[in-house]
Parts: C-alpha cells; structure tokens; sequence
C-alpha cells in the first residue's frame, strides 16, 4: 500500500457567503512534489491553511501517513512534521533571521532561561550549509532579497525537521534563476524523502517540477493528473474553464520622438548601500521598454526615484523635455505619469477603502471629481464601475473594500486606475506578480494596448517570459548598473538569465 | 546658597528614585504588553488599583507584605480583565484602557466608602519598612543613596534589569516580540500567542499594580483616592520614549523624576521665577529631549491590532 | 449594505449600554439601593423636564467638541491626547478677546472669540504636530507632556496679567453681549450646541466628501499610498492636528461664552481625556462622536440625579461608564453572544 | 424626594478632602444631631454643574438654607439666587452680594500669620531633638491660588514678626490630591534644613506630614485635626472652622435670624485657629498674645507673598 503523506477528504470552508473550500478530496503520496494549480481566489491557500492549521475547517477528515490527525493549529501542524512556506512571508522584518528561524524552538542555555545564540547559529549554519544557502544568520530580513527571505522561509521549516513542505506561491516573487535554484532545493528535498506540495498558477514550472497536478477552480476540485499525462495547454483550460491564448500578437511598429529619459541619474540606498551609478535610459513614444535584472538590485530605487519617492543623489529626469528631478509625486502624476506599483499592497491599494475611494487615489484634487468643494461621488461612482468594468474587475459587492479582492482583483483595480488616466508614460513594475494566467493575458494585453496608443511603458518585471514578450527594448540591470541593453531580438532567455547574474556578454 | 550643588546632589537623585518607582515600574509593565502588541492605556488605572488593593490588604492582615501581595493579585485580575476584552473579545484597546482607567477610579472611590466609610484618604495601614542592605552601603559615591530604601526600591531595578534580560534574552521573550510584530508568523511557528499576550498584558497588570503599592505602602502608608495622579500616563510616554525597552523606559522614568525632583528643589529656593514654569520643567525637558532624539521610536509592527489564530 | 453594517454597529451598541446599566444595577443592588429607583432617577435627571433635557445637552456639548477633536486625529492615525490642553489653550484666548474687544457688537464679537479660540487651541496642537512631521517626536507623549504645560501657562498668564482682584484665579466676566445666546431660558443651553453640531456636519462633509478629508484619512490608512499618490503626509500631520486643536479649542471657547462667562484655572474636568473616550466609542466617525458624547451627557446629568434623589455615590455612576465603555469596546461579546443565541438573528454576516 | 430642610453643595474637590469639604460636612451632621434637621447633599465634579445643582435645589423650594461650600461656586450662587428670591443661601470661602445670600469669608492671612508664628518659635528651640540649629521653615501648598498664597503670605509675616533671621521656603504641589507629591516637596525643603513645615495642599498635604514623621521634624496639618497622621510630629493645625460657619448659619435660619450679607471670619469670631497639639506651653501663651493683638488689630499682615517678602 502507498502511504499517502497528506490525505484531506470532503474538506469545505466558507469565509461568509463566499465557498473557498467546497468538499475538496485532495491526497498526497509520500515523496511526491504535488502541484496545486487554479486560478486567483480558487481556494488553493484555504485548503492548505486549513491543512497547517491556519484556518478552521467548516467539515471534512485530514490524515497524516495514513492516521486520521486532528490539526487546529500550526503547532499542531508542526507536530505533524508539517512546515509551511506562506504566500506572504511570515518573517518579521526587524529580527535576524536566527531570530526569525528559532522563535518557537529556541535551544536554551541554563537551565532553559536563555536563549543559546551559539547552539541556534551552529543549528541555522549547518541546515544553510546542507542546501547551499548562503546567509548570514545574524543578517536582519530588512536588508535581504526577496528570494533571500524565502530561504529563510525554508529554512524555518526545515529546521523543525518538517518532513511535509507546503509552498504557497514561492516562485510569484522570484526570478528564473532563483526559480531554478529553488526548484533544485526541492528536488534535493526529494530525495530526502519529504513530501511537497507546491502552488503555483506558473504552466511551465508546474510541467518542470511536478510528479502530480491537482486543478482547483472556484473552490471546487477540478481533478488530479499525472504531469506525463498533461500538456500546459490542457491544464490552462482546466484552471479557467475555457480557452486561453498563451501567446501574445505584437503588432511591429517604429518608435515616436522620446517622451521620458533619465540623465546619469544616481542614487545610494542608505540602508542596504546598493548604489544605482549613472543610469540613462530613453523612452519613446509608442515602446515598451523593459528591465531585467533579479529582485534587489536597484530596480526599487529607479522604480522609486522616476516615481518621485526618493529624490535621486545627482542626475535629471526629464518628461517631455520638461527637468522633473526636484518635481513632486503628485507633480509628475499631474504630467501624465503613471505608476503601477511592485508593492501592491505598500503603496496601491488602501485595504480599507471602498474601490470607489482606491479609484480615486491621487485624483483627489482632480477638478474633473469635484463639483465645487466637494468630491463629486456620482461622477465618481460612475467613472469606477466604468473602470471596474473595462478592467474586469471581480468584486462581491457595492461597497466592497479593496482588502476583500483577490490579489488579481486588486491588481487589475491598480492598473485600471493608472491606466485610465490617459497617462503619457506608464512605469509597470511587476505588473503581473502573483496574477492567474486570466489575468495575466488580460493585463499583458492592456500594456499592449497603451503601446498602440503611441505612449510609453517602462516595464520592469523578473519575469522573463513577460519581457521577452512585451518589450521592444530590454536592459537589464546588476547590482546598480545597467550592463546590457538593446533590442529584444538581440537577446535569448538563456543570455538575459547570465546577464541578470552578472556575467558580462563577452564573457559567454 | 548654591543653586546647582543644592540641585545636582545626592539627595535629589534620592527623591527622583523614591519618584521613579511607580512610573518605571508601569513603563517596565507598558514594554511587556505593547511588545506582545496590545496598547496599554489602561497603565494608570491598573496603578491606582494596586495603590489600593495594597491599602487594602495591608489594613486587613496587618502585614504590607499582604498588602503587596494583594496589590499584585489586584493587578493580575485587572490585567487578565484588560487581556479578556482585548484579546478574546477583540476590543479595541485604546477604549478598553480608557474603561479600564473609569473603572478603576470608580470602583475604588466607591470600595473605600464601603470599607471604611470615607472617601478622600483610608486610614493609615501598616507601610513597608525600608530596609538596609549593608554591601550596598559601603559602595563609593551610591553608597548612600542606595543603603537604606524600601524593597520595593530593590525590586524595581532588579524587575527592570530582568525584564530587559526577559524580553531580549529568553525564549519566552523572542516569542513575546515576535507576537506583537506579525502574530501570524508567530502562530505559524506554533507559538501560542493568545498566551503569550495573557501573560505580558497580566504581567503589565501586575507591574504597575506594585508600582501602586510603592505609592501606598511604600512611599505613604495609606491610600488616598485617585492617588495615581496621572503617573500612569506618564509612565506610557515614558514607554514609548524608551522604546518599548525596560531599560529605555527605566531611563525615561528616571528623566522625568529626577527633572521633577529638580523642579521641587528650585521651588523651595523661591528664586524669582514664577511657580508655573519651575512645575513645567519636566515636561518642557522632555519635549525638548525627544524632539532632539536621534533615534526615533519604531513600535512594534502588529501594536494594536487583533489576531486570532484558526478562524 | 452600509446601512446594515450601520444599523448592526448601533444595536450592538445598544446591547452593550444595556449591558453595562445591568451590571451597573446589581452593584447597585449590592451596595444596598434600589437599582430601580436608581434607573428612575437616572432617566428623570437626563430628560425629566425641560431644564433637566437642557442639562443633559450641556453635559454633552463640550465632549461633542472634544470627542470631535480626538476623532479627527485618530482618522488620520494621531492620538491626540492633549486636547485638555488646546481646551484650556482655547478657553482662556476666547475670553482674552472677549474682554479686550468688549466694545464690539455681539455679532463680530462672538464669532471673533469663538476664532481666537479655535486658533490658540489650534496652535497649541500645532507644535506637536510639527514635531512629529519633521523630527518623529511621538505625539502621544509630546501632547500628554503639552497638557501640563498648556494648563500651567494659562494660570502663569491669567495671574499675571489679566486676573480679576479676589480670591479665585478668573478673568473677569465677560461683557454681556459676548455671551452666547440662551436657548432656554436659564439653563445656560446656548447656541453653542447648534454650533456643535453645526462643527459635526461640517466635519463629517470634510472628511467624507472633499479631497481635504480624503487625504486627512488616507494618510491614517496607508501613509505609503498617501506618499505614493502624491500626499504630502507631514503636511497633513500638520493640518490634521491644526483641526484637531481647533475643535479641542472650541470645546473651550464655547465653556467661556456660553457657561462660565470668563476664563478660571482648573475649570475642566478632563473634558479632553474624556474626549477619548467619546472619540473611540463614536468609532471616530462624527455620526458617532454625537451619539457617544450624548451617551456620556445622559450619563452625567442622569448621574446627578441619581445622587441627588437616590443617594446614589456617584461613583457608581463612574463604574457604570467604564462598564459602558468596556462593553462598547467589545462587540464581539455581542457576536458571541448572537451566535450562541440568536438573539441577533435577521443580519446576514 | 429629596426631604431635607437643609441643602449642601460641596466644591468639586469632593468630600475627603481633609479639608473645607469635609469639615462642612461635620458641620451639618452636627446641626443634623443638634437641631433635628435633615439636609441633601450634592458633591458636584465640575464648575458648570454648581448652577445645575443649585438651581435643582432652589427649585424644589423647600429647603430653608441651601450652601454653598468654596470660593468657585460664587458666579454659580450669584447668578441663581437672583432667580429665587425667596430661597435663603449661604455660601462659604467666597462673596456674593445678593440680599438672600449670607457671605463667610475667613481672614485666611491670621490663620496663616498664627502657623508662622509658631514654626519660628519651634525653629529656634533646638533642645527639642527634632529641631535643628538652622533657622529653616517650610509651607506647602495645594496649589498657587490666592487663597493659599494669603496663607503663605500670613505665614511668611508671623516668622518674620518672630524672628527676622528665619528663613521661610515655600512651594506648591501642583494639585490636592497627590500626598506622594507632598512628601517629596516636604523633604525637598528638608534637605533645606527646614525642621517645621505647614502643609496648606488639602489631601496633598498629609504626605507632608508624613515626611515629617520620617524625618523626625515637626510638621503642621491644615483646615481640620490631622494629629492622627502623625500624632508624634504634628506640632499643630492650621484650623478653618466651616463646620461653625455651617452649623451657625443653620442655627440662624431656624431660629428665624437668617443675616444675609458678608461675614467676614478671623481669629475673634473664631472662623480660625489652631490645635494645641505638641505645641509648648509657653508657645501657646505666646500665641493667645498674638491672637489678642490680631483681634485688636495691632498687627497688620500683608495678603499677598510679595509684599510679606517685600
Ligand atoms: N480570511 C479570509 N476572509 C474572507 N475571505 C477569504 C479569506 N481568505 C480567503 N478568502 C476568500 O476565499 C476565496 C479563496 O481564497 P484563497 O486565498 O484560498 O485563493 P487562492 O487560490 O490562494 O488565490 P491566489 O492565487 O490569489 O492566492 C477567495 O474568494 C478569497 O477572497
Ligand atoms: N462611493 C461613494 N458614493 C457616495 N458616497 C460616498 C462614497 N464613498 C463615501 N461616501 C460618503 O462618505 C461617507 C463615508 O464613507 P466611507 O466609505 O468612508 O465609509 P466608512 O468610513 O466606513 O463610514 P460609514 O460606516 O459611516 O459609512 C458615506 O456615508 C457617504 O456619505
Ligand atoms: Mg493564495
Ligand atoms: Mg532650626
């Protein structure tokens, strides 16, 4: 008999009228990289919450290696053997990431009163050392990458000897490289003999990683298949319900006059030190130009800087030949640039106000919302549901506030709103992280579109697949400096991932 | 006459330690529960409650040793009340703190007219007796400020020093400060968090309760109805000035007793100054302190808000 | 939708001041009264007559204010504890005017002396507000320390330059016409609650329905979205704590030109710490600043009564508005409570 | 309802004041023992509910006396008994000039010209082991009102009337309600050498006394007897008889001989004096001279700090 690592059956949960979970059958066999596959909002962290003890199920039975468990909480979880990568990191920012690693299980010293910071640190070194992470223990997760801290993630769970590894959505937030790093992690993981269950809405990581695929849509189990037995294109219709294109049509087209540029702009980051060092970059009507490069080396600051957050060290910024180095955020929006923010819920989005209320963000002050002094609500109730509309934006209700959308929902909202505002110069950072493949195609689409429109887009994205596919121009950018650019035909996927890690093109 | 030997004297630093106590004792209380996340408005209240379960006990048994120990009783359940409605009942806790506070100052105005039949001040109980502790005396320099004070003198640096040793050394402490940065995290490593916050929202309870002791069995030896006099509130400032660390709202405390101790020396000198800006001294350094600080305060991420685990 | 959640959010306020009055009953029972009686009072005194109801709004008014005040900051994610200060601030600026233009017509007079209070309990707030915006200086300790020094400064000022010969610190009285007008004859109910409530829906449009308010509540919600979309937050700080101050300084003006008729040291009771109270318990929403605030005036001149006729402590009554206020607090005692029950059945959540 | 043919309206202070609140109290339930009345009382928490109260009182109309108890109830009273003509008032610490309102006010600087009299008396007798050679005497007070500032100006002319070279230090607490607070200023003003310290600050004022005790000096108790404190070490108290004026202004009404107007209380009518307490023989005896020449008027004291300072 195969032991099944994780067993759930009839498993359902309702979060008020909403069905996140309705009478899922979901098994596990020990040894497997099982993929969970659907669509934003399909339920794929609610069962596995539910599984780590995270959530409380309405009804259904788990077992664990074939025993029936009761979990209802992640300590009981944790007992299990079971160890959970989140979808949002679970790390606190300000502590070490011993700290952050130990806190739960801190080996002592005298008589239990004191934390053992040597016995922690040997402990965090050797599980760091075993699977090639390379991390400082006393490093504060401030100062890490985003794929540093999901090691870290990792390492939480492997230093409580987790035999079972739930990862929620790891890759949203890596780039190919890290992907491919991680993906090595599990399989040495594998061969450890534990047990993963790996999410993701990415077709091609699921096809490369995966011994079985379980699609979920809309709360409901679509079903599981062997990956030998599945194509991408099979499980893009299983996920969504219908067809899906998953190639985009670029019409060609030749560039307008600049729009937008960056002089010899530079900047030193005084918290991490990672210093942007005489970029110049050109944007031109009617082009997508994109950024390559892996998440933590000076995108956020250029992302920042262009948008008027950080005011650059020395350099100009010039929109339509007009110097906005010392203009302000709500200055340069005024111009005609638009923002499509990496951190969503930082900077996008208020959680607690009505969608009407996040259209409205930075328009304020439009008088095209105002009727006199007062905000003109009818107008802007209008506008909204024509924007909720033309964007696609899925909400339950009237009054809904931005915090109860999905991920995809909030982010097409984002982009609904800056892109509606017949913006000159879009900068789309990561406009796709953590989005379905519906959505996905939609957005990628409506970037297009804007292309058509004769204006310009700054892409900056870890996806290579979207850079490829969008852009006209690409640079890529290593630890501050752009070290490559040109047209999109003169690279491959292979050459953008060395250049992203910092091999020079002479080099290959 | 020497203004600033009279000032800056042995003496001086005597009262502000003798000033200090309840204020550092509700800070030190303050670092524990908002670093396990719940905001602590509630500290004054949980001082005048201490203040009079001491009084209380001690008039009662005859012993300020009881009255101590009633005093930290009062102070536990008070705490365990504040953690039941902020904790389990989701309450907001700045209004909880605020009711905490009312009730406080209700119940206990009340309870006097019923045990003794007063109002304004109960009758004089048996104090704590200070107690000398001879190593200390030969010390150069501290020798005499810290020979001879009350215990509960001794027991606040040594509740200060291990606090700090508890909240940044010890297993028990990592878990408290991790549940008021991301008590999802915290669940997520199996942390019980919902314990974690009974205990530091008790234990600040507690702390100030003694610190309430300090007022009426301590420095006085009676209870005297609204006695806390606002300490509580300082004692929040002080807190946050010290960032959410023992130490710092030890070292806050201490600046606004000794500032305070200074202000009463200067009156008494009767220099041509008017009264009301000698009394505003403390505050007026403590602005200027603050707006000067280099370092600014960070509360911890997650104050305030209300998580519970397995929804 | 929003008229549910509305309605949800009063009737658990409704079960949670029931509540509290039957907790408050049983001390009352035990303490040896009749709780009945006590009730009775409680009732008779907040709207037992005319001048009782007139009573009862006077309670109400200057908690309106500084409930208000307190709201208004917490919207925009400020704890402004120093509103007894900019009360005090505001009080003892109104009744300077007052007297020193005494011989303008009651017209000009009073809206000049309701600004001047406003103004001085909005420069009051100002420095803390200040303070946070350019050094961080946190204002919940630089405006605990501002009251202190806000009360001292206007006994220093008032006894050293505009005191009144005798045995109380006071200004002298104000000139007649500076007086706000009595609705009810006698009962020193004044126009100062039509401009209180004239305050609350101003307060309420600036803040729900123009650009001002949106970025005063944008700046309490996400700071980052607010310095994203283009906010200019310390500037907000500023204002919001400007406004802030401003209503705390009404509370003030209003005391002086409506009840007092001149500016005496001492003369809050902690207005502005029970401004807190109200403010929280309103949900910081002007709608409920009103109710919460009106909540506390029944309270109070019922509370008077009580003592009065039933010989009630009114130290109970004490007790019973922190019972009120924990139980507020905590709707989710409700919510379990519903759940277990039912009671609350018929509201689809 | 309410049935008393007395009505009493306290200051906001409240009653356990260990002061004028509570020595009015005594006051009425004496009347209450004497003359068989019944009285209602009101303990208001904020200026503004004083004409609240009154009014309500005055209303019922029939209460043959209602007081007022403390010198902030003035516009309050002021305002009200013009409304009620017919209802007899008093009110006392303050006064108003209406003819239904009979006004006690006390001559607060020989209350205070009597203690500092005394405490330089004590000061020089350093046989007396908790006095000091230092020529050092203290007083407290609540809070820098007028009131107590003509009991420290008194205090300060009596030490002077004693003995010029006794230095007198004073200091407020800030507030009445904070002993804690009294003591620390108490022995702030020890450290001075001060062996002999009034404490003028209502419940304030007991933490002066208590430091007293600790430091083995003499301590002086306001407004009622505060011996119990400390019985070792108050030496006396500083006595403001309202319980007389109550009790007297009740006995007026009922005996048909209500006298509106002003009543100003000294040391003669006996609004003011002092316990006996610790205090030597020969001291007392000094002190009775003094009395007699206060009541004759032969001695003058200044009302406000600055001129006793000079
Ligand atoms: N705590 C919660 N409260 C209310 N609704 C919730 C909660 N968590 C999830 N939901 C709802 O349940 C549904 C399933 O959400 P879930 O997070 O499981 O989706 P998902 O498949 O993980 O999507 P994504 O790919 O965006 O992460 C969604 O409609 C979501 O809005
Ligand atoms: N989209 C809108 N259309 C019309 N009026 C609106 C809109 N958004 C806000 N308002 C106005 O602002 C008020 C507050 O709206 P908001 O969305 O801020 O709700 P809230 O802060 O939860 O307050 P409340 O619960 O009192 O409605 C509403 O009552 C309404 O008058
Ligand atoms: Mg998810
Ligand atoms: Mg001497």
């Amino acid at each position: 008999m195969t032991i099944n690592a994780v067993e759930m059956k009839n498993i359902s949960k309702s979060f008020g009228s909403v069905k996140a979970n309705d009478s899922i059958d979901f098994s596990v066999k020990k040894g497997e990289i099982h993929c969970l596959l659907g669509e934003n909002g399909a339920g794929k962290s609610t069962l596995v919450k539910i599984l780590f003890g995270l959530y409380n199920k309405d009804q259904g039975q788990i077992k664990i290696n074939n025993k029936p468990v009761k979990i209802n909480n992640p300590a009981g979880a944790i007992k299990e053997k079971m160890g959970m990568i989140h979808q949002h990191f679970m790390l606190v920012d300000r502590f070490s990431i011993i700290e952050n690693i130990i806190a739960g299980q801190e080996p002592t010293r005298t008589w239990g009163t004191s934390i053992d910071k040597k016995k922690a640190a040997v402990k965090v070194k050797e599980i760091s050392q075993n699977f090639g992470f390379d991390l400082d223990p006393e490093a504060l997760i401030e100062n890490l990458s985003v794929g540093e801290q999901q090691r870290v993630e990792i390492m939480k769970a492997l230093y409580r000897e987790a035999e079972i590894l739930i990862l929620d959505e790891p890759t949203a937030v890596l780039t190919p490289q890290e992907t491919e790093e991680l993906f090595e992690i599990m399989e040495s993981l594998k061969e450890d003999n534990k047990t993963i269950i790996f999410i993701t809405h990415k077709l091609n990581e699921t096809m490369e990683i995966a011994d079985r695929i379980t699609i979920l849509r809309d709360g409901k189990k679509i079903g599981t298949v062997n990956k030998n037995d599945t194509t991408p294109q099979k499980l893009a219709n299983m996920m969504v319900g219908r067809e899906v294109l998953l190639d985009l049509e670029k019409s060609s087209k030749n560039p307008g006059k600049e729009i937008f540029s960056i002089k010899n702009l530079s900047y030193k980051n005084p918290v991490s030190g990672l210093e942007l060092n005489e970029i110049n970059i050109s944007f031109k009507k009617g082009e997508i130009v994109g950024l390559a490069g892996v998440e933590g080396n000076g995108q956020l600051e250029l992302e920042e800087i262009i948008a008027g957050l950080k005011a650059p060290d020395s350099g100009e910024i010039l929109f339509n030949s007009q110097k906005i180095t010392k203009v302000s955020t709500r200055e340069r929006r005024n111009m005609g640039l638009a923002h499509i923010p990496s951190d969503r819920n930082k900077y996008g989005l208020v959680g607690n106000f009505s969608l009407a209320k996040n259209i409205l963000l930075g328009s304020e002050w439009n008088p095209e919302f105002k009727n006199k002094f007062m905000i003109d609500f009818d107008y802007l109730n209008n506008y909204t549901d024509q924007i909720l509309k033309e964007y696609d934006v899925r909400f339950s209700g009237k009054n809904s506030r931005a915090s109860e959308l999905s991920g995809g929902n909030q982010q097409k909202l984002i982009i609904g709103r800056e892109l509606s505002r017949g913006a000159e110069f879009v900068l789309a950072a990561q406009p796709t992280r953590g989005v379905d493949i519906g959505a996905i195609e939609f957005i990628h689409r409506q970037l297009l579109k804007i292309r058509e429109e004769d204006k310009a887009v700054f892409l900056i994205s870890a996806e290579l697949d979207e850079l490829m596919s969008l852009s006209d121009r690409i640079l890529v950018i290593y630890e501050g400096n752009i070290v490559a650019r040109g047209k999109v035909e003169d690279f491959d996927q292979e050459e953008l991932g060395l250049l992203m890690a910092g091999h020079s093109r002479e080099e290959r | 006459m020497n203004v600033l030997g009279t000032i800056f004297s042995i003496n001086t630093l005597a009262a502000a330690i003798r000033l200090v106590v309840p204020i550092a004792l509700a800070a030190v209380g303050g670092a524990f529960s908002e670093r396990s996340g719940v905001i602590n408005i509630g500290l004054e209240g949980m001082i005048l409650t201490g203040a009079f379960a001491g009084a209380v006990g001690s008039y009662y048994s005859g012993s300020a040793f009881f009255g101590v120990l009633a005093a930290l009783a009062a102070g536990a359940i008070l705490g365990l009340l504040f953690s039941f409605f902020t904790i389990d009942l989701e309450a907001d806790h700045v209004v909880a703190g605020v009711g905490i506070n009312i009730l406080s100052l209700g119940f206990t105005t009340w309870l006097m007219q019923v045990i003794w039949g007063q109002k304004g001040a109960s009758p004089q109980v048996a104090g704590l007796p200070e107690i000398k502790i001879p190593i200390l005396a030969d010390l150069p320099l501290l020798g005499d400020l810290l020979a001879s004070n009350s215990p509960i003198v001794y027991l606040m640096f040594i509740i200060v020093i291990s606090s700090w040793y508890l909240l940044f050394k010890t297993p028990l402490g990592l878990r408290i400060r991790f549940t008021g940065e991301h008590p999802e995290a915290a669940d997520t490593l199996g942390i019980n968090i919902r314990f974690i916050k009974y205990f530091s929202v008790t234990l600040s309870g507690v702390l100030a309760a003694l610190g309430g002791s300090y007022l009426s069995l301590g420095h006085l030896n009676w209870f005297s109805s609204n006695m806390s006099a606002g300490r509580g509130y300082m004692a929040l400032a002080a807190n946050i000035f010290g960032q959410w660390n023992p130490l710092g709202g030890f070292a806050a405390s201490m600046l606004f007793a000794f500032t305070d101790a200074v202000q009463m020396r200067l009156q008494g000198m009767n220099l041509n100054i008017a009264s009301e800006f000698i009394q505003m001294l403390p505050y007026v350094l403590t602005v200027l302190i603050l707006a000067g600080a280099v370092i600014r305060s960070r509360p911890p991420a997650a104050l305030g808000s209300h998580y519970k685990s397995n929804k | 939708m929003a008229f549910n959640k509305n309605l949800k959010e009063i009737l658990y306020s409704v079960a949670a001041i029931i509540s509290a009055l039957l907790l408050g009953a049983l001390l009352i029972k035990l303490s040896g009264h009749s709780a009945l009686k006590a009730y009775y009072y409680l009732f008779y005194g907040a709207f037992g007559s005319t001048y009782n109801i007139a009573q009862t709004f006077l309670k109400t008014i200057p908690l309106i204010f500084t409930g208000l005040a307190v709201a208004v900051g917490f919207q925009s994610g400020l704890f402004n504890i120093g509103a007894e200060g900019q009360l005090y601030l505001g009080a003892f600026a109104a009744a300077l005017a007052a007297i020193i233009f005494s011989n303008l017509p009651g017209f000009i007079l009073i809206p000049l002396a309701l600004a001047a209070g406003a103004l001085a309990g909005s420069l009051w707030a100002a420095v803390p507000g200040i303070l946070r915006a350019k050094t961080g200086a946190h204002e919940v300790i630089t405006t605990i320390m501002f009251n202190y020094i806000g009360i001292l400064l206007t006994t220093f000022l008032l006894k050293n330059y505009f005191k009144e010969e005798g045995p109380v610190d006071q200004t002298k009285k104000i000139a007649e016409q500076a007086r706000l007008p009595e609705l009810v004859a006698n009962t020193r109910l004044t126009w100062a609650l039509f401009i209180a409530i004239f305050v609350i829906i101003i307060i309420y449009y600036l803040l729900n329905h123009t650009a001002y308010g949106y970025d005063l509540q944008l700046v309490g919600e996400n700071i980052n979205a607010a310095e994203y979309s283009g906010v200019d937050s310390d500037k907000v700080i500023i204002n919001t704590m400007l406004l802030s101050g401003g209503i705390a300084g009404l509370a003030g003006s209003t005391m002086v030109l409506g009840v007092l008729h001149r500016f005496i040291t001492n003369f809050s009771p902690g207005y502005g710490f029970t401004g807190i109270a109200v403010a929280v318990l309103g949900r910081n929403k002007p709608l409920g600043v009103l109710f919460a605030a009106f909540l506390f005036g029944i309270l109070e001149s019922g509370g008077m009564s009580m003592q009065l006729f039933a010989k009630i402590p009114a130290d109970l009554m004490t007790i019973v508005q922190g019972l009120v206020i924990l139980f507020v607090a905590a709707p989710s005692i409700f919510k379990i409570l519903k759940n277990k029950s039912g009671i609350f059945r018929g509201d689809n959540s | 309802l309410a049935e008393g043919r007395i009505a009493i309206v306290f200051a906001t202070g409240g009653l356990g004041d260990q002061s004028f609140n509570d020595m009015a109290f005594k006051g009425i339930k004496a009347a209450r023992e004497e003359y068989g009345i019944s009285f209602d009382a009101a303990e208001p928490t904020s200026i503004s509910e004083y004409e609240t109260y009154l009014t309500q009182f005055s209303a019922l109309n029939r209460y043959d006396l209602i007081i007022s108890i403390g010198f902030d109830q003035a516009d309050a009273l002021n305002t009200v008994s013009q409304r009620y003509p017919q209802q007899k008032y008093a009110i006392v610490d303050a006064v108003v000039k209406q003819d239904n309102v009979a006004s006690y006010v006390y001559e607060e600087k020989q209350r205070g010209f009597l203690m500092g009299a005394a405490a330089a008396m004590m000061t020089t007798r350093t046989k007396d082991e908790k006095i000091n050679p230092a020529k050092v005497i203290g007083v407290i007070g609540g809070m820098k009102i007028p009131l107590i500032d003509e009991n420290i100006a008194g205090y300060i002319a009596g030490a002077e009337y004693i003995d010029p070279e006794v230095k007198v230090i004073h200091s407020y607490v800030g507030g009445w309600a904070d002993p804690a607070k009294g003591k620390e200023l108490a022995k702030a003003m020890i450290e001075q050498r001060a062996d002999v310290i009034w404490g003028a600050a209502g419940r304030s004022g007991l933490g002066v006394l208590k430091a007293a005790a600790e430091n083995n000096i003499y301590g002086i108790g306001a407004d009622s007897n505060q011996n119990h404190v400390a019985p070792e070490h108050v030496l006396t108290n500083g006595m403001k008889f309202v319980n007389h004026t109550v009790k007297r202004a009740v006995k007026q009404v009922i005996e048909n001989n209500f006298k509106p107007g002003v009543h100003v209380l000294g040391i003669e009518e006996q609004g003011l004096g002092y316990t006996e307490s610790l205090l030597p023989a020969e001291i007392i005896k000094k002190l009775e001279k003094i009395k007699n020449k206060i009541a004759a008027g032969e001695i003058k004291i200044p009302a406000t700090i600055e001129a006793a300072r000079k």
